[in-house]
């Protein structure tokens, strides 16, 4: 039997790395910003976290780190792509490659091996949900970032449909000409996005070493990034969309193993890994209308007033 | 006392000059007019007076004071507007969300969209510009985009309003509302600042016109006191005669282009509702009509590059419908877009790349499959210096050309191998007169030389001006033919806006 | 003369890009407590110390050229081919079955048809993205990443159920043949696989096709202007999918290069990660054919004398990982470069005054 | 089947400053792939130190590169190469003829035939039979989780023994095994231990790399009562109070003794299999005897030695595919 239930309890927690780093790239490239560094920024925000909580003890300063961590590696590639004007893909493919093998070597200097760092003090589960009847002790086992990506993904869908600030990202990213025009400072606002997407990609990043595990392991980040970035695609650019794009994969991830469980006639598990992958080719072949971007999305914007 | 002055304003781009000392004062509660060429400088200024641009050297001076407009903002909060040659509109948001854009209402936490419907409901209501808050400015036309922009401004409650050639894409009916418009609004005490490159206009509208020419002032004058002519001196130095050159007889005997009943719908809407248009070979065929009545859909309808219509296109004996473009080409077809930019050129590619685009695979250009690029540059250079497009060099991007000299290279590409049958869409939209004059004479020697021209065009005057005749389009139908010799602007005015009373032909 | 000139031009930025790089190499290095200058010096040692070392280095750099080639081309119809390692599994794959079960050719054409099969088959792999791209509009860089994944679930799929050649723990496919493995050029140490002269004729003919030929042309406008190309007459699906189908071929000649020069086998878990490689190395040659044979080879050197790097000097290998995105990050950045650059010119005009 | 010991003495150049160098080459999950690498390594670091050995490593990116690697190593004076991974088979068997007076040490890749190569493989299912029965004797709900790497055949030998085993004693039981299709992602090696827990498997054993450590984790999370079993050289540091057993596979201990008798002058070549008889492969018990006696009993351990010894008797036919599982049932 397929447990409906096991599928639903690995999807939430398999969806959360997954809903903080797209949305941040969902706001990044709201903003005009490609951002397929993610998974550099990933990375590099799960290594902040042990770290932090490595040489404080504490895993609230460690998750703090992280989003610095993220922030800072963001920044990196808003500097190129905004002030340079440089080609955002190769920014971002730099930060990624820099990221991944600057987060293995710092954890050798580290700890004088390779793999994983030591444990380190992790986020807390959240007990306040324990007393809860039925569901309590399940909600209570997740880490509080899990409610944090929710609240993410709330405030970043209520950001877009409901403030101000929704708007002006929007309208920076399909004409950022425009916004000039109307006194709003392109460069401000996309340098505040781009290093907002780094900071969720590195809550992302220290859900995985602070969240859910209580370590750093090279590359543990394992894709997510690239997958979060396809799930800004498939969700078309918009935050719901994103979201249940997110949960999609994580849904389908947690399906392909439950198949596995039940022994899917006889499939190799090798096949049923790959099912997630496909549903979404056969989902974005049948869907209709076109996905289309933000239509400044990727294009430098030089400024005028200099 | 003056509204906005520029003073002594220098605006260099790297080696180039495009404002050069130039200072012009402009009186609180006047309309005042800039002319001049294609890249004389007119927009820089502009932008240079609302903040979008620093100036090199100079200085602004708002009501009296020295200012210091570090961007838009600054401009804005002194009372400053502008609308953009360039529409500045977010095509997925609506006219309420864009006009209040930048300023929203409601909170920080909550944008306030019923709000801001109100806001603009009392704002239309106010100044008599009856716009629809909730549509997507994707879904409305040209003219009501432009209310929108001019919307956008009064939102801001300026009170100097600086409109960046906002007649180039209106039908004459709006051009008049807009005038109407401008003057209601100098009556309220509002200053205005206008570049237009139709002089008829600039007499009819300013109190005081500005021309400049590469970069530099020429002068400022009273409107009352110069002609059209003076004006057009002052601007390239000689006088223009604008309609084209002598106008020979020709046979007219073959028909080049046939649309018979065509029809286009999409999402359900009628676009095209059974189209019926001939041309024949030495005629010049205008289409008039307001932007928005179905010439753009036709457009791409006999272009190729929409197939999924009803009814029948012939163009030089051969039905259209099956053919790809390329095939449409070689059956001696020339096409002209509405676009330069965006549908003519590739900016990206060298001159000689654009000048043979579309081409680029026949013979003498492609040789078994290989460029030849000795030929094309021969091509190139020969029609550079025929067509006169002033380039740095053939291998120079097309982006770097202004907007004439990009116009040309698309007129010399699409008619080097004369085609019997050319499609001309707004061919001079947006050039100074001296590049006007240059088309007009060029499709006119065209029409001598035995082709057909279909000549799509919201310049009325234009129209009667070249063609031999004209075709009148209201709302996806012919509403109306005349032949020149019945040619009345009076009727086509009225067939354009659907109203009866046309001869039919 | 002019020529010269402009080329200095062209490679100023990526030299320096590549200096600053190693400084902030050296700083992490420093912080190691080991000494930078020493293990540069055994990077380029191991690089290029010795005929062995530099063959070492020659021969990692054609997979490369050609997964860089593959990214280049769909970059200048503006797709970016995410997709080119799944591309490359693929392309290896059937690489490996035309080497195993076409029986007595001749070595040239078995190489040949081998080489073919593998172009086919990366091109198979890219054609649902291109398909996708062309009806349905779908972003290549989503619909590649899915394909990475599918095709190495699919081809560990086959090599498992259909193709298993030994009982080992190590599950492979039979060894091609011996007329499908490219020769080596050898004199005494020096050993290059011939696939180098294939992948650099791959750059040259790539260079030819896109500056030179009528389809090249297209597909650079097409990449610059759809729009346009469109109504000139230019067909833009025809385009995007002859550049899709040329870039998974390339990247499919990447798996069947390596797997006809290096191991000859084609093993379960095969992702050697050059289909990823390919997207830098594209993107710092700016998508030059010419370039990326230069950059596919400075990707070789820090991977190859990183190896000598860490076992002669103790400095991890890791820290080259790090430099390669860093040199990528200051090419994105030319502005950096070019300010200091002019600073330099500056600080010079003011010595000779 | 074991070949004969050709013996030869070191002939290395014995000046007084020049240690004798070990060069290792891992395949590609690298050092601190909490499997065969770091047990090679373990076991290096030892007989390096205490034969006063210079250890040179290089961490493969690529199987491609196996060869050039050890080449390299070579070129840099190591005397003898060690590798670990069934894809080192070919790689080996090349370089090793290239330098037939260097030394090559393989585990778990079959490189057979040559005098300078020693290729010693493991019976990891006979590890995985034992812990198999004992999770079976101790398990309260009769369901035990299984999370393995990436499908291959010793995967499947691993996970089929441990299923014989488990189903000897717990005959009404039921082991679920799920392919992670990874070897070093610890989320995902939580999560699906979570998953087993939460679907009633009091123990959840792991074979899967680094997963393994999140498989511990999640351990820790599911509470009382839910334990795990660990693999490589017992992993017991890495959790402590959860993982009471694990199916152990003693490179380590390989890789000295043979350094050992290298620093004798003595080498053996040929192929070794070394299940539990042979001290290759075993079941480890938490070394906190106190917490391993609160879960099993004075009896059930004798009942696990005794099976233990059964498979060292060689009376078990322990299946090691799919097929021969199910025959068996
Ligand atoms: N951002 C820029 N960088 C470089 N050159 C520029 C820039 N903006 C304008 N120019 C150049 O400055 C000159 C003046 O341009 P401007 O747009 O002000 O002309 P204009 O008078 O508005 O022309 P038009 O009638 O075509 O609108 C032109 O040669 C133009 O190419
Ligand atoms: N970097 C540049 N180099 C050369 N020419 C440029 C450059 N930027 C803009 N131009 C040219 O200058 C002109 C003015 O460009 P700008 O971006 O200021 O547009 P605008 O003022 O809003 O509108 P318009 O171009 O219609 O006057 C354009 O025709 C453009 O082709
Ligand atoms: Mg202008
Ligand atoms: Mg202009």
């Amino acid at each position: 039997m397929i447990s409906i239930r096991a599928i639903i309890l690995m999807s939430i927690s398999t969806a959360v790395p997954l809903l903080f780093a797209s949305l941040g790239g969902l706001i990044s490239e709201k903003s005009g910003v490609t951002n397929i560094g993610i998974e550099g920024m990933i990375i590099f925000g799960a290594f902040c976290g042990m770290v932090g909580s490595y040489y404080t003890g504490s895993a609230v300063v460690g998750v703090i780190l992280a989003m610095i961590g993220g922030g800072l590696l963001a920044l990196i590639h808003a500097f190129i792509a905004i002030t340079c004007g440089g080609a955002q893909a190769v920014s971002a493919t730099g930060i990624t490659l820099f990221s991944a093998g600057f987060t293995s070597y710092g954890l050798r200097l580290m700890f004088d091996r390779a793999g994983n760092s030591d444990t380190v003090a992790n986020l807390p589960t959240t007990e306040i949900f324990r007393n809860i009847p039925v569901i309590g002790n399940y909600l209570a086992n997740y880490s509080p970032l899990v409610y944090l990506s929710f609240i993410v993904a709330f405030g970043v869908w209520y950001l877009f449909k409901y403030t101000p600030l929704g708007t002006r990202i929007h309208t920076v990213g399909e004409n950022p000409k425009v916004a000039e025009t109307l006194g709003i400072d392109v460069w401000r606002l996309r340098y505040i996005c781009v290093v907002v997407s780094g900071v969720l990609a590195g809550l992302g990043g220290a859900y995985l070493s602070l969240g859910q595990m209580n370590l750093f392991q090279e590359n543990m980040s394992a894709g997510r990034g690239y997958l979060a970035l396809a799930a800004v695609i498939l969700g078309r650019w918009k935050p719901g969309g994103v979201i249940i794009s997110c949960f999609f994969f994580s849904v389908f991830d947690a399906l392909q193993l439950q198949l596995q469980v039940v022994d899917f006639y006889g499939l190799s598990p090798t096949i049923l890994a790959a099912i997630p992958y496909v549903v979404c080719l056969l989902v974005l072949a049948f869907s209709f209308g076109k996905s289309k971007g933000p239509a400044s999305n990727g294009k430098p914007y030089m400024k005028k007033n200099n | 006392m003056y509204a906005i002055e520029s003073i002594g304003i220098c605006k260099y781009f790297g080696n180039l000059k495009a404002n050069d000392d130039i200072t012009i004062q402009i009186e609180s509660g006047t309309v005042h007019a800039i002319c001049g060429e294609n890249g004389a400088g007119k927009s820089t200024l502009m932008n240079v007076l609302y903040g979008l641009y620093r100036p090199t050297a100079g200085s602004v001076r708002i009501k009296g004071k020295d200012v210091i407009l570090n961007s838009p903002k600054d401009a804005i909060n002194l009372g400053v507007g502008m609308v953009h040659q360039h529409f500045m509109l977010i095509n997925n948001l609506t006219v309420a969300e864009n006009i209040v854009l930048g300023q929203e209402t409601g909170t920080p936490l909550y944008f306030d969209r019923k709000q801001a419907i109100k806001n603009v409901e009392e704002l239309c209501e106010q100044y008599n510009l009856m716009v629809d808050p909730t549509a997507k400015i994707e879904d409305i036309t040209v003219g009501m985009q432009q209310r929108v922009e001019i919307l956008k401004a009064l939102y801001r409650g300026v009170d100097i309003l600086i409109l960046d050639e906002p007649t180039a894409v209106l039908a004459p009916s709006e051009i008049t509302e807009l005038f109407e418009n401008i003057k209601m609004l100098v009556s309220t005490g509002k200053t205005v600042i206008i570049i237009t490159h139709k002089l008829d206009e600039v007499l009819e509208i300013s109190d005081k016109i500005s021309v400049l020419r590469l970069g530099k002032l020429i002068g400022t004058v009273d409107t009352k006191s110069v002609t059209e002519s003076e004006l057009t001196k002052m601007m390239i130095g000689r006088e223009v005669l604008l309609g084209g050159s002598e106008r020979l007889d020709t046979k007219k005997e073959t028909e080049v282009f046939l649309a018979k009943d065509v029809k286009l719908s999409r999402d359900g809407r009628k676009l095209l509702n059974g189209v019926n248009i001939t041309v024949k070979s030495g005629e010049i065929v205008g289409i008039a009509g307001v932007d928005g009545n179905g010439q753009s859909e036709f457009i791409e309808v006999i272009s190729g590059s929409e197939k999924k219509y009803d009814g029948e296109v012939i163009i030089n004996n051969k039905n259209i419908k099956s053919m790809s473009i390329r095939e449409m080409k070689e059956n001696s077809m020339g096409f002209i877009p509405e676009d330069r930019q965006q549908e003519g050129l590739v900016l990206d590619f060298p001159v000689n790349y654009n000048l043979v685009l579309g081409k680029h695979y026949l013979p003498p250009f492609a040789k078994s499959h290989f460029l030849n690029f000795e030929e094309i540059n021969k091509f190139s250079e020969k029609n550079v210096k025929d067509f006169d497009i002033r380039v740095p060099s053939i291998d120079a991007p097309a982006s770097t050309l202004s907007g004439g000299n990009q116009q040309k290279v698309i007129l010399a590409r699409e008619t080097a191998d004369d085609p019997k049958f050319v499609i001309a869409a707004q061919p001079t939209r947006g050039l100074d007169v001296g590049a006007i004059e240059y088309v007009h004479n060029f499709l006119v020697e065209s029409r001598n030389n035995n082709q057909g021209i279909l000549l799509i065009s919201f310049e009325l005057d234009e129209l009667l001006s070249l063609c031999d005749r004209i075709y009148v389009m209201h709302k996806g139908e012919i509403a109306g033919h005349q032949n020149k010799e019945d040619f009345d602007l009076d009727t086509i005015g009225k067939m354009m806006l659907g109203l009866k009373g046309g001869l039919d032909g | 003369m002019d020529k010269v000139k402009k080329l200095i031009n062209d490679i100023k930025t990526p030299l320096l890009s590549i200096f600053f790089s190693f400084l902030v190499g050296a700083t992490l290095i420093i912080f190691s407590g080991k000494n930078p200058i020493e293990a540069y010096a055994a990077l380029f040692r191991g690089a290029f110390g010795s005929p062995a070392a530099l063959s070492q280095t020659l021969n990692k750099s054609i997979s490369l050229i050609f997964t860089g080639l593959a990214v280049s081309i769909a970059y200048q119809c503006k797709s970016l081919n995410i997709g080119g390692e799944g591309q490359l599994v693929f392309g290896a794959f059937g690489a490996s079955l035309a080497g195993i079960f076409i029986k007595g050719l001749p070595a040239v054409i078995h190489i040949i048809v081998v080489l073919a099969v593998g172009f086919a088959f990366g091109a198979i792999w890219a054609l649902i993205p291109a398909i996708l791209k062309i009806k349905k509009d779908v972003n290549t860089v989503i619909s590649t990443i899915m394909m990475n994944y599918v095709s190495f679930s699919v081809v560990s799929f086959m090599i498992n159920t259909f193709f298993k050649a030994s009982k080992s723990d190590f599950v492979t496919m039979e060894q091609v043949l011996d007329t499908a493995r490219l020769p080596y050029i050898q004199f005494s140490t020096f050993r290059i696989n011939s696939g180098l002269v294939l992948a650099i004729i791959a750059a040259i003919v790539l260079y030819i096709f896109l500056n030179k030929t009528v389809s090249g042309y297209e597909i650079n406008a097409v990449g610059l202007n759809p729009v346009s190309s469109n109504i000139s007459g230019i067909n833009y699906k025809k385009n995007v999918l002859i550049s899709l189908l040329i870039s998974g071929g390339l990247a499919g000649l990447a798996g069947a290069t390596d797997l006809m020069g290096s191991m000859g086998k084609l093993y379960d878990g095969y992702n050697p990660g050059y289909g990823f490689d390919g997207i830098p190395i594209a993107l710092l040659a700016k998508g030059n054919p010419i370039v990326i044979i230069f950059t596919s080879l400075l990707f070789s050197v820090l991977r190859v004398g990183s190896i000598t790097m860490q076992t002669s000097v103790g400095v991890s290998r890791t820290i080259v990982d790090a430099m390669q995105g860093v040199i990528i990050l200051f090419i994105a950045a030319e502005y950096i470069i070019v300010l200091v650059v002019e600073a330099i010119k500056k600080k010079k005009a003011g010595d000779k005054l | 089947g074991g070949n004969e010991s050709s013996t030869s003495t070191e002939t290395e150049t014995e000046t007084t400053e020049e240690k004798v160098v070990i060069g290792f080459v891992t395949d590609t999950g690298g050092l601190g792939d909490q499997a065969f690498n770091d047990a090679v390594h373990s076991g290096l670091l030892k007989a390096t130190e205490e034969f006063n050995y210079e250890l040179k490593i290089i961490e493969s990116k690529e199987i491609g590169d196996y060869a050039d690697n050890m080449r390299t190593l070579l070129n840099e004076g190591a005397s003898v190469i060690v590798v670990a991974g069934a894809p080192f088979a070919d790689s080996v068997s090349q370089v090793a003829a290239e330098y037939p007076d260097k030394y090559f040490l393989s585990f778990d890749s079959e490189v057979d035939g040559m005098d300078n190569v020693s290729s010693t493989l493991s019976k990891e299912q006979e590890a995985a039979y034992v812990l198999g029965a004992f999770a079976g004797l101790v398990s309260e709900t009769g369901i035990a989780g299984y999370v393995a790497g990436v499908e291959s055949p010793l995967q499947e030998r691993a996970i089929n023994g441990f299923k014989a085993g488990f189903l000897s004693t717990r005959p009404d039981g039921k082991v679920i095994d799920i392919y992670a299709g990874t070897y070093n992602d610890v989320g995902k090696g939580k999560e699906i231990a979570s998953t087993l827990y939460d679907q009633g498997a009091d123990y959840v054993a792991t074979f899967a790399g680094a997963c393994n450590l999140g498989v511990f984790q999640a351990a820790t999370e599911a509470g009382e009562g839910k334990y795990a079993l660990g693999a490589a050289l017992g992993q017991f540091d890495k959790n402590p109070e959860k993982i009471i057993a694990s199916q152990v596979k003693t490179i380590d201990l390989a890789v000295y003794n043979a350094l050992a008798e290298f620093s004798k002058g003595e080498f053996s070549s040929g192929i070794v299999v070394r299940g539990i008889k042979e001290g290759g492969v075993d079941i480890l018990y938490n070394p906190d005897a106190e917490l391993v006696g609160s879960i099993a009993s004075e009896e059930v351990l004798n009942k696990v030695e005794e099976i233990r010894q059964q498979v060292i008797d060689g009376k078990i036919d322990i299946p090691e595919t799919r097929e021969e599982l199910e025959a068996l049932n």
